[in-house]
C-alpha cells in the first residue's frame, strides 16, 4: 500500500499534474482516439492515481495503448492533462523493469521518409527512458 | 500635555477575578499625563459613566481611557459618554482587559501586569490624540443606472417609485437588454417580452426616470453623493422628439446589409433600425458605419420618407453633464467569443450554434420566424445534441474559471421546448454536473428528463467534426457506460460560459471600483454586503457582479435600489473623522499613495504653500474625507511619512509599540 | 565631448534651451562635477570623460522649477532614474531637453587608489573618444597604469545596457560593460548562515556615519523632507549611537525605494566609507523579480510598481522561511 | 504558577487590524482560549496600515517577537489593504532574514473574527517559537536594554 | 629619539594597551578609520588618511551627557561620568593633530566643555608623518609641515621602522611607560625622511593654493558674493564633508527614550543639514546656498575673526577625496581667487 502510494507521488511529481483538479467531466475520453483500444479509459486514469491504484494501471494495456497525441491534455478544461499521467505512468514502469525499448543507434535503419517526426517522437516517449 | 483619566472597570468578576484593579490603578496613576484614575464595578453601567462625567468635570479631564471589554463592544458607549461629559468622544481609548487579558490568563500577577501595560499602550496613545470631528457632505437627490437591461429598469423603477429621480444610461438604441433576446424563460416558460415589456414601458413612462439610450457614461468625479457624471448621447441622427415610430424608414432604407446585433448577427437589419419591434424608445438611429447617405453622400432615402421630417444627418455626439447621490451599476453580460475552442467546430460550422443563438431561432420574431432550422441549409432537423459548460468551470486560460450558473436550468428548457414542440427530433444533453438549485429548478429538469424524454449523457463532448454531408459528428463520452459516442446531430447547441459585458471595465476604472480577475465587480462584503461595491455610493445590481438568472437578478436590482435609497433618503452624510490626511509642506506630489488607495479618495492639486518662507506651487495630495474609510494603506506607501491616518497616527501607534516593549 | 559642447551651444543658441546641466572640469584630473552652464563661454569648461559618473536625474527635480527647459545630458542608467521621477510626478519632461550621452563604463578613483595609485596629477585613457582599455596615470610617484575595468565602478560591471530609456537625441556611442551576474553578489550573502549574514552586515554597518550621502544623491529618496529627518515618526536622528540606527536607517531607506529603485548604483559610489549599499536595493529587486515577476523600474513611466500593486495569489510571507 | 524573574519572558507585539484579527483575538477571549500573556495586542484598521518602521521601532525598542494579523486574503474590510500588506511583509521579512535576523522572530497570520481557535493556537506557537529562538539581540538597541 | 622595529609594533601596542586604551587606524571592512586596538584588530599605518578624521578621540561622533529616570512621580538625573582613564591615540597625522589644536579653541575655551577637557587632559597624541602626501592634501597652505608633526610624541617610518621622538612631558612619560621595547638612536635616517617628504610636498597640486583675502575681515565681501549662488549648486546636503573633516565642531543635543528612562546625548550635526540651527519658529539659513556658505565661511572667515587669524581647516583633503559631487573647499577658494570674489 505505502509503495503503492510512493508510486503514485512518483506519477504525480513526473508528471507534474494535480489529479484533484480533475472535475470528472471525461471530455479526455471524449476526445481520446485511442478510447476503444483501452481497458482503462483516460478519465479512469486520472481516478486511479488519485486512489493509488497503480498496479492496476501498471499492467493495463491502456499504457501502451495511448498514442501520445495529447489531445486530452489540449482539450482537458481544468488542466489536468491526463496525458501526462499515463506517460508519467509508462515511465515508472520501463524504470522498474530497467529496459529501454528503444536506442538511439536504432533509429537510422528505422527511418523512413515518410514518417512523421511527431510518430518518431512520439515513439521516443514510449519506448525509451 | 493631557489631563487623562483612567477607569478601571471590574466588569463584576470577569476581570476583577483575574486582574488586580487596585494594583492597576495604582500603576497607571503614575504615568504621564494621568491626573486621576479609579475602579468600577461596571464602568459601562449609568452609574459607571456618571463616574466618568463627575471626574472630566472635577479634574479638568482632556482625555479618558477606560480599562474594560474590548472596544468593539463599548468604545460607542464611552465615546457617547465622554461627549455628554463635554470632551471630544475621540479623546477616548479603550484597554481591553477583558478579553486580551482577564479571560486568557490564571495567573493574578502575569494578568495584572499585562492589563498595566495595556493600559500604559492606551494612555501613550491618548497622550497623542487630538479631538477629531466627522465631517458631513451633502446627498443629491438623483440616481444614476449604468446599464438598461431588466436589473438596471428593475433598479431603476424601485428608486423612482421611492419617489427619486433616476437616470438610465444603455449604450444600445433600446432598453431590454439580454432578456429582450430570450424567447422563454424558466422554469416556468413564460414568455420573455409578455413580462420585461411592461416593465421597459413602466420605465419609459415614470415621471422619475429619464432614459438615454444610444449613450454612454463619459467621466466620472465626485464622490458618494455627490457624484457628476458627463453622459455621451451618441448621435442618433433622428430626431427623437419628431420621430413617430411608424417604421417607414426602416422598410425603405436600401441599405439592408449589416448584421443585426439583436439576433446576435444570424440575420441582418437595415442602416436605420430599432433593434427589435417592442423598442424603447421606438426611435430608430441611424449606424453611420452602413449608412450609405454617409459613406457615399448620395441616398437620403429616410429623410425623403419620414413625414415628420425627424432624419438629422448633421446630429452630434452630445455631452449631459448630470449631478448624481449614488451610482448603480447594471452593465450586465455577454457570451465568451469561442475562438479558443476549435474542437466544437463554432467557427466552421453555421450548425453549431450557441444556446444564446438558439434562443433567437426559437423566437417568433428571430431570424427564421421562430421555426426551429439549420442556419446551413435550412432543413429541419432531427438530432440535436446540447453541450454544457462549454468556456466554464475551465481553469486552463481558454475559458472561465466559475460556474455560469444559468446553462443548465436554460439547456433543460431549450430541450423541453423542442421536445415539446417537435417530438420527431431527438435531443441530447451532454452535460458535467447537472447544477439545478432553485425554487422548482430540479423538477423542471426532471421533467425535462422524465417526460419529455431528453437524453442526458454524463460526460463531456470531445469533438465535433463536420461530415461532408452536412452533418455534425459528435465525439463524446458516457462516463457512466465507460463508452465513448459518436453521434451524428443535425445541430449542436453550446452553452457558452458568460462573461461580464466589455465596457464595465471602463466603467469601473471610471468609478474607481473594484473589479476582479474574471472582470466582475467586487462586493465591500461577498456575504455581508454583496449589492454594495467598495466605493461608497456605488451599487451593484445583476449580471456585473455575478452570474445570475432572471430572478436573482431582479431580486439583487431590488436591493441595490433599496441601498441606493437608503442613501438618497439622508440629507447629509456624516464621514468617519478617521481618515487619512496629508501634511502638505511634506507631500512630495509622488502619486504613490493613490496608486493603492481602494476608494479613489486621493487627488492632486496644483496648490501654493509656504514652506519656511518659500513660497512656491506644488502637485499635493489631498484626501476626500467623505471617500476616505481610513484603512491606511496610502500612510505605509508615503515614503516621507507625509501622509498620516487621523485617530491612528504613525506617533500614536509609535507610542503603543513603546509603552508595550518598554 | 566637443559634439556635445557643439550641440550644448547650439541649443542655447536657438533658445531651444536656456541652461545646460552637465559636468564641469575639476580641479584635479578625476574630479568633475555637476554644473548648470548657461553661457557659451561657460561650456569651455563642460567636460564628459570616465569619471562623470554623477547621476543628473535628479538635478532636474530643482530644474523642472526654472523658466525654460534645461538640456541634460543622461547615460544610459541615468535614464531609467528620470523616467521613475516622470512616474512619480518629481520633474517636468516638457521641461527637459534630454541628450542621451554614451557611456563606456563610469570609474571609481576610489578602485584606482585602492590599486595602490596615489599622487595623481593627470589621467589619460579616461575620455570617451578613445576606447582605451588602459588607464594611464602621472603621478608624483611616477607612472602608473591599470586596466579600465579593474578602475569601473561595480554597477558598471553589472550594466543594464547601452539603450537610453527616455531622450530627445543621443549624441555618443555606449558600450554594454556587463561582465558579472548583477544577483551574484545577494546570492552569495543568501547563501550564508544566519551568523555569517548578521556578521557581514554587522560589520558593514558599523562603517556607516549618517552622512546621508547614500540618502541624498539617490534619485528615488526625492521626498522633500525624509522620515528619518521628521518629527513624525520620532525617528530623526543623526548620530551612530549604537548599531541599530544604522540598521533601522539602511533597511528603511531601501525598502522606501523598494519597487522605484533603477539600481543606479548612485549609493554605494558615494559612500564615503565604502559600504556596498547596493546589496540592500538589489536584495529587494531580486526578491521582487522572483516573487512577483521582473520588473526594473524606471523602464517605462506608466506600469504599476510592485509594491503599489498585488495579484490574489501573492506569495505569503512565510515563504521567506521556506526558500 | 508564580513567574520567575529568571526565566526568559519574551516581548511580543502582536499588531491586529480592527475587523478580523482583533474579533477574532475577542473571540478567543469569550471563548476563554487561553495564551501567553507576554502577546500584546495593537489594534489597527487594517493590516495594511502597519508601517514596516512600526515592527523594527518595536525590535528597537526591546521586542522579541513581532506578529502582523489581517482578514484572509480576500475578506479585507477594505478590500485590497491586506494584499499590499502582505507584499510589503514579505519583502521586509525576506530582508530581515537576509541580514542575519532569525526568520521567526516576524510572522504574518490571517485570522478571521469566527477564528478564536486558530488566533489562540497561533499565539501560543508564535511564543513558543520565539522561546526557542530565545532574545532578540540582533536588531535591539543597546539603550534600551537593562 | 628611539627606534623600534616595524615587526615589533604588535608589542608595543600591547603593552600601551595594557594600562590604556589605545586608538589606531584599522582596517575595517575595507576601511581605514581610527578604532580600539585589540589583538585581532587589523592594524593599518600605510593608509595616509583614515576616512573620519581621529577628532573621534576627544569629540566622539555622539556621547552621552546625562540620563533621566523616573522615581515613582519624581525625576532623577544621573550625570554621564567623564573620561577618567587615560588613552593614547597613535598615527594620528600633522594635520590632524592640527585639528584638535583647532577644537582645543572651541572646547576649551570658556564655557569649558568638560567631557572634551576631560579627555584632552587623558589622552596622549602618538603623531606621524606622512611619509607619501597625495594629491588632495594642501597642509602647507596652513603652515603645516607634514614631515615634522608637533605632538605629545612624533614618529617617522623609514625602511621598516619606526622613530620615536617624545616632544612634551605626556609624550616622555609614555615613553618611559613602553622604553622596554624602543632602542636608541640618532635623528640621521629621520633627517633624510624630513627632506624627502618635504621635496613630495613642493610637487602636490594644491600647494600653492592662496588664501590671500580671506580673513576676519574679509566678511561682507564674501559673504554677499555672487559666486555663492553657482558654487552650491552641485551640493547634495549631505554630511560627509562635515564628517569626515577634523575640524568641524557642531553639535546637536537630542534626547533618546530608552523605555527606563531618557538619555540626553549629543552628537555631530552637519551645516548641510536643512535642519541645521533648527529652532521652534524654523531655520535661519532656509536655503542649501546660505547652508553651504556656512560651512566655507566658518572655517575661513568666522572662525579666523575669533581666534586670532586661525583658519578651521587644515588641508588634510578628506573633503576633497569624499564629496559625492566633487566639491570642497580648495575649489571654493579656487573660484573666489579666478573670479575676483567679489563679481
Amino acid at each position: 500500500m505505502s509503495s503503492a502510494k510512493n508510486q503514485a507521488e512518483r506519477i504525480k511529481e513526473i508528471s507534474g499534474v494535480n489529479p484533484l483538479k480533475c472535475m470528472k467531466c471525461g471530455k479526455c475520453s471524449a476526445t481520446c482516439p485511442a478510447f476503444n483500444e483501452m481497458d482503462i479509459k483516460p478519465h479512469q486514469f486520472v481516478s486511479y492515481v488519485l486512489n493509488g491504484d497503480i498496479d492496476a494501471l501498471a499492467n493495463s494495456k491502456s499504457l501502451w495503448k495511448c498514442l501520445s497525441c495529447f489531445a486530452c491534455v489540449e482539450r482537458c478544461p481544468r488542466d489536468v492533462q491526463p496525458g501526462r499521467l499515463i506517460d508519467a505512468a509508462r515511465q515508472l514502469v520501463i524504470r522498474q523493469k530497467g529496459q529501454t525499448g528503444l536506442a538511439p543507434e536504432e533509429i537510422p535503419e528505422l527511418l523512413d521518409e515518410d514518417l512523421p517526426q511527431q510518430l518518431l517522437m512520439s515513439a521516443f516517449r514510449r519506448y525509451r527512458r | 500635555m493631557q489631563r487623562i483619566g483612567v477607569f478601571v472597570c471590574h466588569c463584576g468578576s470577569n476581570i476583577a477575578a483575574t486582574v488586580d484593579v487596585k494594583k492597576v490603578v495604582e500603576m497607571v496613576a503614575m504615568e504621564p499625563g494621568v491626573v486621576h484614575a479609579e475602579d468600577y464595578q461596571y464602568m459601562c453601567s449609568e452609574a459607571g459613566q456618571a463616574k466618568i462625567a463627575e471626574a472630566v468635570k472635577e479634574k479638568n479631564l482632556t482625555g479618558i481611557v477606560v480599562c474594560s471589554c474590548s472596544p468593539r463592544m463599548h468604545e460607542n458607549t464611552f465615546r457617547t459618554a465622554a461627549k455628554r461629559a463635554g470632551i471630544n468622544p475621540y479623546m477616548v481609548e479603550i484597554a481591553n482587559i477583558r478579553e486580551h487579558c482577564s479571560w486568557i490568563h490564571k495567573n493574578v500577577e502575569e494578568a495584572t501586569e499585562k492589563a498595566v501595560i495595556l493600559a500604559r499602550a492606551a494612555i501613550a496613545k491618548v497622550n497623542l490624540n487630538a479631538p477629531l470631528f466627522p465631517g458631513e457632505s451633502r446627498v443629491t437627490k438623483r440616481a444614476l443606472v449604468i446599464g438598461g437591461g431588466i436589473a438596471g429598469i428593475q433598479t431603476a423603477l424601485d428608486i423612482a417609485d421611492a419617489g427619486y429621480e433616476v437616470d438610465i444610461v444603455e449604450k444600445t438604441p433600446s432598453i431590454g437588454g439580454r432578456m429582450s433576446q430570450l424567447d422563454k424563460t424558466f422554469p416556468t416558460l413564460d414568455c420573455s417580452a409578455c413580462i420585461l415589456t411592461p416593465k421597459m414601458v413602466e420605465a419609459a413612462a415614470h415621471e422619475k426616470i429619464t432614459i438615454y439610450t444610444y449613450s454612454e457614461v463619459e467621466k466620472v468625479s465626485g464622490f458618494v453623493g455627490d457624484f457628476t457624471v458627463d453622459i455621451r448621447k451618441k448621435a442618433r441622427s433622428v430626431d427623437a422628439n419628431k420621430c413617430t415610430g411608424c417604421g417607414v424608414c426602416q422598410e425603405k432604407c436600401p441599405s439592408k446589409k449589416a448584421p443585426s446585433e439583436f439576433n446576435r448577427g444570424l440575420n441582418t437589419r437595415s442602416a436605420i433600425y430599432t433593434p427589435f419591434a417592442q423598442a424603447i424608445p421606438n426611435v430608430p438611429v441611424i449606424d453611420r458605419d452602413a449608412c450609405i447617405k454617409f459613406k457615399t453622400g448620395k441616398c437620403g432615402v429616410c429623410e425623403k420618407v419620414c413625414q415628420a421630417g425627424a432624419i438629422d444627418y448633421t446630429q452630434q455626439d452630445e455631452i449631459v453633464t448630470q449631478k448624481y447621490g449614488a451610482i448603480v451599476v447594471a452593465t450586465g453580460f455577454d457570451t465568451i467569443k469561442l475562438d479558443n475552442y476549435d474542437e466544437y467546430a463554432y467557427n466552421q460550422s453555421k450548425d453549431v450554434i450557441t444556446s444564446l443563438e438558439l434562443e433567437r431561432i426559437m423566437n417568433a420574431a428571430g431570424p427564421t420566424k421562430g421555426h426551429l432550422e439549420r442556419l446551413s441549409d435550412g432543413k429541419h432537423p432531427h438530432e440535436i445534441v446540447f453541450v454544457q459548460c462549454v468556456g466554464s468551470r475551465c481553469s486552463d486560460n481558454r475559458g472561465k474559471s466559475y460556474c455560469s450558473k444559468i446553462c443548465c436550468m436554460y439547456t433543460a428548457k431549450h430541450a423541453m421546448l423542442i421536445r415539446d414542440k417537435y417530438p420527431d427530433v431527438n435531443v441530447t444533453v451532454f452535460y458535467i454536473d447537472v447544477r439545478t438549485p432553485g425554487k422548482n429548478f430540479d423538477e423542471f429538469y426532471r421533467r425535462a428528463v422524465e417526460e419529455y424524454g431528453v437524453n442526458y449523457v454524463k460526460g463531456q463532448v470531445g469533438k465535433v467534426i463536420p461530415q461532408p454531408n452536412g452533418k455534425l459528428l459528435v465525439q463524446g463520452s458516457d462516463l457512466l457506460d465507460n463508452k465513448q459516442i459518436f453521434k451524428e446531430a443535425d445541430m449542436v447547441v453550446l452553452a457558452t460560459a458568460i462573461e461580464p459585458e466589455a465596457s464595465v471595465r471602463q466603467i469601473a476604472t471610471m468609478l474607481t471600483a473594484s473589479i476582479d480577475t474574471n472582470n466582475f465587480l467586487t462586493e465591500a462584503h461577498p456575504k455581508l454586503r454583496p449589492v454594495e461595491s467598495p466605493t461608497a455610493g456605488v451599487f451593484l445590481s445583476g449580471v456585473c457582479q455575478g452570474p445570475k438568472d432572471i430572478p436573482e437578478t431582479v431580486a439583487q436590482a431590488g436591493a441595490a435600489a433599496v441601498k441606493a435609497i437608503g442613501l438618497l433618503a439622508k440629507d447629509k452624510l456624516t464621514t468617519n473623522p478617521c481618515t487619512a490626511k496629508a501634511d502638505e509642506l511634506m507631500c512630495n506630489g509622488c502619486s504613490t499613495c493613490a496608486n493603492v488607495c481602494p476608494y479613489g479618495a486621493i487627488s492632486y492639486e496644483e496648490k501654493e504653500v509656504n514652506d519656511h518662507g518659500i513660497r512656491e506651487t506644488r502637485r499635493i495630495a489631498v484626501v476626500n474625507n467623505a471617500l476616505c474609510q481610513g484603512c491606511g494603506a496610502c500612510t505605509v506607501t508615503c515614503p516621507s511619512g507625509a501622509m498620516d491616518l487621523q485617530g491612528f497616527s504613525n506617533r500614536q501607534i509609535i507610542a503603543e509599540v513603546d509603552a508595550i516593549c518598554r | 565631448m566637443q559634439e556635445l559642447i557643439n550641440r550644448a551651444k547650439e541649443l542655447l543658441a536657438n533658445g531651444t534651451v536656456a541652461r545646460v546641466l552637465g559636468w564641469k572640469a575639476g580641479d584635479l584630473p578625476y574630479n568633475p562635477e555637476p554644473a548648470f552652464f548657461t553661457t557659451a563661454e561657460e561650456l569651455d569648461n563642460f567636460v564628459y570623460n570616465g569619471f562623470c559618473g554623477a547621476n543628473l536625474s535628479k538635478y532636474m527635480i530643482a530644474a523642472s522649477k526654472l523658466e525654460g527647459k534645461t538640456m541634460v545630458c543622461l547615460k544610459p542608467c541615468d535614464t531609467y532614474s528620470f523616467n521613475q521621477l516622470i512616474k512619480e510626478h518629481r520633474v517636468d519632461r516638457e521641461k527637459a531637453y534630454i541628450v542621451g550621452v554614451g557611456c563606456k563604463g563610469k570609474l571609481s578613483i576610489e578602485k584606482v587608489k585602492d590599486l595602490g595609485i596615489k599622487g595623481i596629477t593627470a589621467v589619460s585613457g579616461a575620455e570617451m573618444s578613445d576606447d582605451a582599455e588602459t588607464l594611464t596615470f602621472q603621478t608624483i610617484y611616477g607612472d602608473k597604469s591599470c586596466a579600465y575595468a579593474d578602475a569601473m565602478l561595480e554597477r558598471c560591471h553589472v550594466c543594464k545596457g547601452k539603450e537610453h530609456m527616455v531622450y530627445d537625441e543621443l549624441i555618443g556611442e555606449s558600450k554594454d560593460t556587463k561582465d558579472a551576474e548583477r544577483f551574484a553578489e545577494v546570492e552569495k550573502i543568501e547563501a550564508m548562515s544566519p551568523a555569517e549574514k548578521f556578521a557581514f552586515f554587522q560589520k558593514e554597518l558599523s562603517k556607516c556615519i549618517r552622512c546621508n550621502a547614500c540618502r541624498n544623491v539617490c534619485p528615488a529618496c526625492s521626498c522633500r523632507k525624509c522620515v528619518f529627518d521628521s518629527t513624525k515618526f520620532d525617528s530623526a536622528q543623526k548620530a551612530n549611537v549604537d548599531s541599530f540606527e544604522e540598521k533601522m536607517f539602511h533597511i528603511i531607506r531601501a525598502f522606501h525605494v523598494a519597487g522605484r529603485c533603477t539600481d543606479c548604483g548612485e549609493c554605494s559610489r558615494v559612500c564615503p566609507q565604502g559600504i556596498p549599499l547596493h546589496l540592500f536595493n538589489r536584495k529587494f529587486i531580486k526578491d521582487i523579480d522572483e516573487l512577483y515577476g521582473e520588473y526594473q523600474a524606471g523602464a517605462d513611466t506608466d506600469s504599476k510598481a510592485p509594491l503599489t500593486n498585488f495579484t490574489f495569489d501573492d506569495a505569503e510571507p512565510s515563504i521567506v522561511t521556506k526558500r | 504558577m508564580s513567574i520567575n524573574n529568571e526565566e526568559f519572558r519574551p516581548k511580543i507585539v502582536a499588531f491586529c487590524c480592527n475587523w478580523c484579527s482583533y474579533a477574532g483575538a475577542d473571540l478567543a477571549g469569550s471563548s476563554r482560549l487561553a495564551y501567553p500573556a507576554d502577546v500584546k495586542i495593537i489594534r489597527v484598521p487594517c493590516s495594511c496600515r502597519v508601517n514596516p518602521m512600526f515592527i523594527l521601532r518595536a525590535f528597537e525598542k526591546g521586542a522579541d517577537g513581532v506578529i502582523i494579523c489581517g482578514c484572509h486574503p480576500g475578506d479585507c474590510h477594505y478590500s485590497t489593504g491586506n494584499y499590499y500588506a502582505r507584499r510589503r511583509m514579505t519583502l521586509l521579512f525576506s530582508m530581515l532574514d537576509y541580514m542575519g535576523v532569525e526568520n521567526g522572530r516576524t510572522r504574518v497570520e490571517w485570522v478571521s473574527a469566527a477564528e478564536g481557535v486558530k488566533f489562540s493556537q497561533t499565539m501560543n506557537e508564535f511564543v513558543e517559537k520565539i522561546h526557542s529562538l530565545g532574545e532578540n539581540v540582533r536588531l535591539g538597541d543597546l539603550r534600551c536594554k537593562n | 629619539m628611539y627606534k623600534i622595529a616595524k615587526e615589533n609594533l604588535t608589542a608595543l601596542f600591547r603593552l600601551m594597551a595594557e594600562d590604556k586604551a589605545l586608538y589606531l587606524p584599522v582596517n575595517n571592512a575595507g576601511q581605514v578609520n581610527f578604532a580600539a586596538w585589540t589583538e585581532d584588530a587589523e592594524v593599518d599605518l600605510d593608509t595616509l588618511k583614515s576616512v573620519k578624521s581621529p577628532k573621534d578621540a576627544f569629540f566622539p561622533q555622539s556621547e552621552n551627557l546625562y540620563t533621566c529616570y523616573k522615581d515613582g512621580k519624581k525625576i532623577k538625573i544621573e550625570p554621564e561620568e567623564l573620561q577618567h582613564q587615560n588613552f593614547v591615540v597613535f598615527g594620528m597625522k600633522a594635520c590632524d593633530v592640527k585639528g584638535v589644536e583647532v577644537l582645543d579653541k572651541v572646547f576649551l575655551s570658556e564655557p569649558v566643555d568638560t567631557f572634551y577637557a576631560a579627555r584632552r587632559a587623558h589622552g596622549t597624541i602618538v603623531a606621524m608623518a606622512c611619509h607619501e602626501p597625495e594629491e588632495t592634501c594642501f597642509c602647507k597652505v596652513f603652515g603645516i609641515d607634514c614631515a615634522e608633526p608637533v605632538a605629545d610624541v612624533a614618529t617617522w617610518m623609514v625602511e621598516g621602522e619606526l622613530y620615536w621622538k617624545a616632544l612634551t612631558e605626556k609624550g616622555e612619560a609614555l615613553t618611559k611607560a613602553v622604553a622596554s621595547l624602543l632602542t636608541e638612536t640618532d635623528e640621521a635616517k629621520v633627517e633624510d625622511e624630513k627632506t624627502a617628504i618635504r621635496a613630495i610636498v613642493e610637487k602636490l597640486p594644491y600647494m600653492n593654493l592662496s588664501l590671500e583675502g580671506w580673513n576676519g575681515d574679509a566678511l561682507t565681501e564674501k559673504f554677499d558674493s555672487p559666486i555663492w549662488e553657482e558654487l552650491y549648486k552641485p551640493c547634495l546636503a549631505c554630511g560627509t564633508c562635515t564628517f569626515v573633516c577634523p575640524t568641524c565642531q557642531c553639535y546637536d543635543i537630542k534626547d533618546y527614550d530608552t523605555g527606563h528612562g531618557v538619555q540626553r546625548y549629543r552628537c555631530w550635526d552637519s551645516c548641510m543639514y536643512s535642519d541645521f540651527t533648527m529652532m521652534a519658529h524654523g531655520n535661519n539659513r532656509t536655503s542649501q546656498m546660505q547652508r553651504f556658505r556656512q560651512r566655507f565661511m566658518h572655517k575661513l572667515v568666522y572662525f579666523p575673526a575669533n581666534n586670532d587669524g586661525m583658519y578651521s581647516c587644515v588641508g588634510c583633503g578628506r573633503c576633497v577625496e569624499k564629496c559625492p559631487a566633487s566639491l570642497n573647499i580648495v575649489k571654493v577658494i579656487k573660484a573666489f581667487e579666478n573670479q575676483g570674489g567679489d563679481r
